[in-house]
């Protein structure tokens, strides 16, 4: 089978390709096996999703052809998204850091022998990104972060603690932030971002279970750790500016993805819950009003792609206002929803990871909802950024 | 006038024109003192052409689409203007859509000219109470019921159901409905009563549920359009006290609690905007998914909009409270016209008709 | 007929004699009266009510013997605004500060002479009083106030302006805040409380129309208004410290009676939406969720009158849950009945004053809903002293 | 056992035990291994004679009113205790208002002596689907229903309707029912199948609408009061949370957005509290008016604790979402007990009824 690549030039053509090609490249039963085998069921699914993906040239296709990619046009990326959740495959959570963050940072800031070697290592070795980012003092205020990382001779040595990082337990390197200048007049200042190999001597690295019950999330410990200079992405102290430009390398398609995902399952629910509603208006009624909610999200992502299809640094204000918009519909959502699976909801299930948001197990989706309304701007920073930022009104 | 063929340039022109003639001060005294339409802004937008934007061309018009009018719907939500222009423009928009030759000639270059139509919702939206029986010499029309803007209107478009079930559409001259003042004072409320009135063939054309169902969107489109404009009225307003007014020794819009509702506020209206934009895409498109769409936006858009009106009062204290402010201007027409033209669960149950659910309204 | 003040030894007999009084007691027609007379209507009726509560003692019964009360227990004026509420007699709202703020200011800090003249003005002349409190730059912070009352030989010279004075057009005297000392270290301490004859030379009373299109509320100007001293209530400036111990001294028959009016109304609702709710089983579903919150408040507000029965100072906490939970619920409902209402709720009326919060004009009852939200202490203020006073968050 | 008669003592003493042996530190390795109750917490709590508080006398307990056990059933969720109480105090009240009495003798001391009893729900709040029908020797049941507890407990107190439409109640060994897992690790949830099972007539007594309705009331007051009890105890841990917890320099509870949401759920907290206190003196007094208080009670409780629960996550932060900090157990506790036993409409719609109204649940 050709790679649906082949037909990216146009979007029609290009479309129908991936419909051809989605069938066999999802890996089989793949619910099934994350039900059955847990974390490992899901490993392996995530390899092999990943490694088709890969075979097609798909996984990499919004990379640069400079750098291995296709230069796949936006367009398109939506198009292979919108299929994949129209398809219900796996999302390809793993790899997102590997896929956006990464790439985007040594793109815009890497020296070529980065580029060279890490971006190789994710098209064709499936390496594992993390980030190294929040710490227990510093979340919200990230800023105040106090790992340090201080130069002596080539190497920096690392002390300190990192939290929160998403696939932390599984990945292969970590773009972290870390002080570099205990003195600097403004805390944003005194940051620099590496490259942190995550086989370094002296790291340690310990699941954080969630309430979900699956452990996505890391703390990373660090005792002396090396990290050679080299690895030093863009200059010293001018890290806190680089991983504000490229924390939102992934723009648009991941929220894309996600949104697609709940139109999909919003869908589906009216089907499920036809005889329920049938039998009971007042809960027909509470469903229907999230509709008009849903529509409203998938235009206000719509506006937001068409945004970056004009300039690919566009887009702030409307984001902004879609993580809000999004997690707060979704914690809404799966929280009715579970409501109106009565106990079945509440019978614990094995969390189906890599569904999307809106999964048929709604108490697990209802509990993972949180990682949107708390993680990557709280709901409340959201609401201060805004309020603040885009609104004007004073501190 | 090619240069009001682009949107946007219209949009700038109608806000311009009301930011100038219908501005805060303005409406609070017009709203204190009459209940019902302002004629002299009537007179202006007339004289703007802008009851000429959606009439066709062969009958005076501009013969622009669904397109041009959200945008001035949603321009005089935003000054929570008071005109009858929905009420006028749904019924040209009938008229357009079904009168015959004849009767579009003589009707529609009137209402581009400025006559004042009140309208009997569209079928979907409102059953309809007025009935009519064929008689040798023309209709015989019974019935009561309720519309809006009629005590100001020139004409009357009536929905009636004949013997035979079929919907017809009637345009009568107004002669003098009862006005009921409505909390929101830009517009008025009359209960007309009908006994064996005798109507003329002429005043009569044969409506249809899909032409209903079409008025049904503009009518959806239109309110929502007019929500939207009202919260980008009202917000800004709001921002701007918070930012003005002090207490304790700050302005009250450093304030945490009260930043993170106009946030939300914010947030919401763009969702409501971007749904808004969509819908009306998809009228102008004449694709199957707009009424779904449309339905799902006024339901959206009318309901934040009460609800950003009601906390705007709240926010703005005691000022707010007070009629001399105009924050219960916008109070007052969210609260309408979420009720109006079909309230929630109407639009809500034709929304979901897209994921092929039917529910109660 | 003897008054019901007869049977006030015996509960039971009381509500009797009570039920027995009021038919002949209350205005005849007095809505009709209101609805079609407007303001002059709401005068008449109001002091005709109070001329009839007078004559049976009722007005002052809660006033100590000594100042020509009858000393009413609480429990006892309990079944008075019981049964008044139940007969939907009107409420007494145009002499509220006469009835409670100003005696028990002048019982606790007033001279004999105030005592003898003004309370006597109220029990058998029917003297209005009113609050000088609030200013256009002092709301919520209150003790910020600027109106200035300058001591000149022996009277006082007051210039400012004050606002959100209730009945202020119609007040005969009122209580007045102003500064006595601009150079007070704290705010609050250069504030004195005086007695201040709304007939004074200098002084302008302007009415606000209010969002119902009623004027219960008023503007008041001083240009050189003089006070005697003798109608300085207390030390001066203490007036701060005396105007707090008596703002509450209404605590709990006010709120009694505007609860027992909400439950009576929901009842009523119940019926009047019967047909709806048979029809609508979303519509009665969302009634229904109201039922538990009233029926919390009711025993909310017993339970401050259970208090205040055994300490008439107690009740401070749980009448600052009950002023957020009143005034939250109040809006919520009749936003809720007036969508129920449809167009109907949206025919202006004229305002149904003193019918309590809850009459049949249920748009009227919703925008009136904000005297509630937004005076006495706004949700907000009521959120801060909650977070804050009781439970310890940090300012 | 005279000093266990005032209710405010008993509460203190529940509350001692409680936090001594059931604290947070203790329920999160429970929660952290275990499906199901904590038999050693059992154990104590019987040793001190809990589960014979409400039992009559006659049969070995302490005689004590339903008040009593409200004071236990808040006590136990404020520490989200994996306990079957609700379980096996309600087992206990059918058993005591309906079996006969060498059934009462046989198997009140037994349940007072700390036998875990599984119940089904009282009828009012869910439809029966085991059946029974006569046999010579006794009964045959056939049919599946769904029990909480039921894998921990030693008997099941089953529900079901025989052929002439009579509900009967039935107490049965448990024996090796199947353990589902739920979100909330302190219960279990099982499916039971019968068919055909032979019952003999001493394990079987004959319910009635009254008695399954007396049966409804306790389910609500001891699901309101276990949702009041959570609230009291996830309040203030939260508001310890805000107070320690620094963000930008300062203590988060300094952050007002987040103290007007504890204060809007301390204040709901205090209309929980009330309601269900009056709601039990209703049922301590037999009074009429007991029923709907009760489903007041429920309805409000539990749907305030799961929106604090859901709540206090979000103002915990990211810690809140780990499994290591018990925010978790109050949400899965609050989102299941406001299922359990009749979810909000249903409840609701029991208390309405005192509106004369009756509405759908």
């Amino acid at each position: 089978m050709t790679s649906p690549l082949a037909a990216a030039h146009d979007l029609d053509s290009f479309r129908a390709a991936i419909r051809d090609w989605l069938p066999g490249a999802i890996p089989a039963d793949w619910k099934g096996r994350i039900r059955r085998e847990s974390e490992e069921g899901y490993l392996a699914v995530q390899r092999e999703w990943y490694r088709a993906q890969t075979e097609a040239g798909l996984a990499t296709a919004h990379w640069p052809r400079d750098w291995g990619g296709a230069d796949l046009s936006l367009a398109a990326q939506v198009v292979l998204y919108e299929e994949m959740a129209r398809a219900d495959a796996p999302n390809t959570d793993l790899f997102t850091v590997s896929l956006y963050h990464m790439p985007a940072t040594l793109f815009a800031y890497g020296t070529p022998e980065q580029r060279a070697r890490y971006l190789e290592g994710v098209r064709t070795g499936g390496d594992i990104w993390c980030q190294g980012f929040s710490e227990p003092g510093a979340g919200s205020d990230l800023a105040s972060l106090r790992t340090r990382a201080d130069r002596r001779g080539d190497v920096y040595v690392v002390n300190g603690q990192k939290i929160w990082s998403s696939y932390g337990v599984f990945a292969n390197y970590c773009l972290l932030l870390a002080r570099t200048n205990q003195e600097a007049a403004r805390k944003h200042d005194g940051i620099s971002y590496f490259i942190l190999d995550m086989k370094s001597p002296g790291l340690t690295v310990k699941p954080i279970r969630q309430i979900t019950g699956e452990a996505e999330f890391a703390e990373i410990f660090f005792d002396d750790v090396e990290i050679p200079v080299e690895n030093l992405i863009g200059a010293e102290n001018e890290g806190w500016r680089i991983a504000q430009s490229t924390l939102t390398a992934e723009r648009g398609l991941l929220i894309f993805e996600n949104s697609e995902r709940l139109v999909h399952a919003v869908r589906r629910d009216a089907a499920r819950y036809r005889d329920l509603f049938a039998r009971d208006p007042a809960k027909a009624a509470a469903f229907a009003g999230f509709y008009p909610r849903v529509r409203a999200l998938k235009h206000m992502v719509g506006e937001l792609l068409a945004q970056l299809e004009r300039d690919p640094h566009a887009g702030g204000e409307i984001a902004t206002y879609i993580k809000l918009y999004w997690a707060t519909l979704l914690q809404d959502y799966n929280g009715f929803t579970a409501r109106l699976d009565g106990l079945d909801a509440l019978i614990e299930a094995e969390p189906l990871r890599c569904a999307g948001q809106t999964p048929d197990d709604t108490m697990y989706a209802f509990l993972k909802s949180y990682s949107w309304t708390v993680a990557g701007g709280s709901n409340e920073i959201m609401r201060n950024v805004i309020a603040e930022r885009l609104l004007g009104l004073p501190r | 006038m090619d240069d009001l063929s682009d949107i946007d340039a219209l949009k700038t022109s109608f806000r311009e024109v009301l930011d100038t003639e219908a501005g805060t001060d303005w409406a609070l005294r017009h709203f204190d003192h009459v209940h019902g339409m302002s004629r002299p802004l009537w007179d202006t937008i007339v004289g703007l052409g802008w009851t000429a934007l959606a009439v066709p061309e062969a009958h005076g018009g501009l013969g622009l689409g669904i397109d041009a009018l959200v945008a001035l719907y949603e321009e005089a939500g935003r000054v929570v203007a008071p005109l009858p222009l929905l009420s006028t423009m749904l019924a040209a928009d009938a008229i357009a859509r079904g009168a015959g030759a004849v009767q579009q000639a003589d009707w529609l270059p009137m209402i581009a000219g400025g006559t004042v139509v009140a309208v009997e919702p569209p079928a979907p939206l409102h059953s309809p109470t007025l009935t009519i029986a064929r008689t040798g010499d023309g209709w015989r029309l019974t019935g009561t019921t309720r519309i809006l803007d009629a005590a100001d209107a020139d004409r009357l478009l009536h929905l009636a159901i004949a013997t035979d079930g079929t919907l017809h559409r009637l345009l009568l001259v107004a002669d003098g409905a009862e006005r009921q003042p409505l909390w929101d004072h830009g517009h008025t409320l009359s209960d007309i009563h009908y006994h064996d009135r005798l109507v003329p063939d002429d005043a009569v054309f044969p409506s249809s549920p899909e032409l209903e169902d079409a008025l049904a969107v503009h009518a959806a489109l239109a309110l929502a359009a007019e929500a939207v404009g009202g919260c980008e009225g009202l917000l800004p307003l709001t921002i701007e006290y918070l930012k003005t007014r002090h207490q304790f020794g700050k302005p009250i819009g450093s304030f945490q609690a009260l930043k993170h509702r106009i946030a939300d506020h914010r947030t919401r209206l763009e969702g409501d905007r971007l749904l808004l934009a969509a819908a009306t895409a998809l009228a102008v498109a004449g694709d199957p998914r707009g009424p779904s769409e449309a339905s799902a936006a006024k339901a959206l858009a009318c309901a934040n909009y009460a609800e950003l009106a009601r906390d705007a009062i709240q926010l703005h204290g005691g000022i707010g409270f007070t009629a001399e402010h105009a924050c219960h201007l916008f109070l007052k027409r969210a609260r309408l016209i979420e009720t109006l033209f079909g309230d929630a669960p109407v639009h809500l149950a034709r929304a979901v008709r897209a994921l092929d659910l039917e529910i109660a309204a």
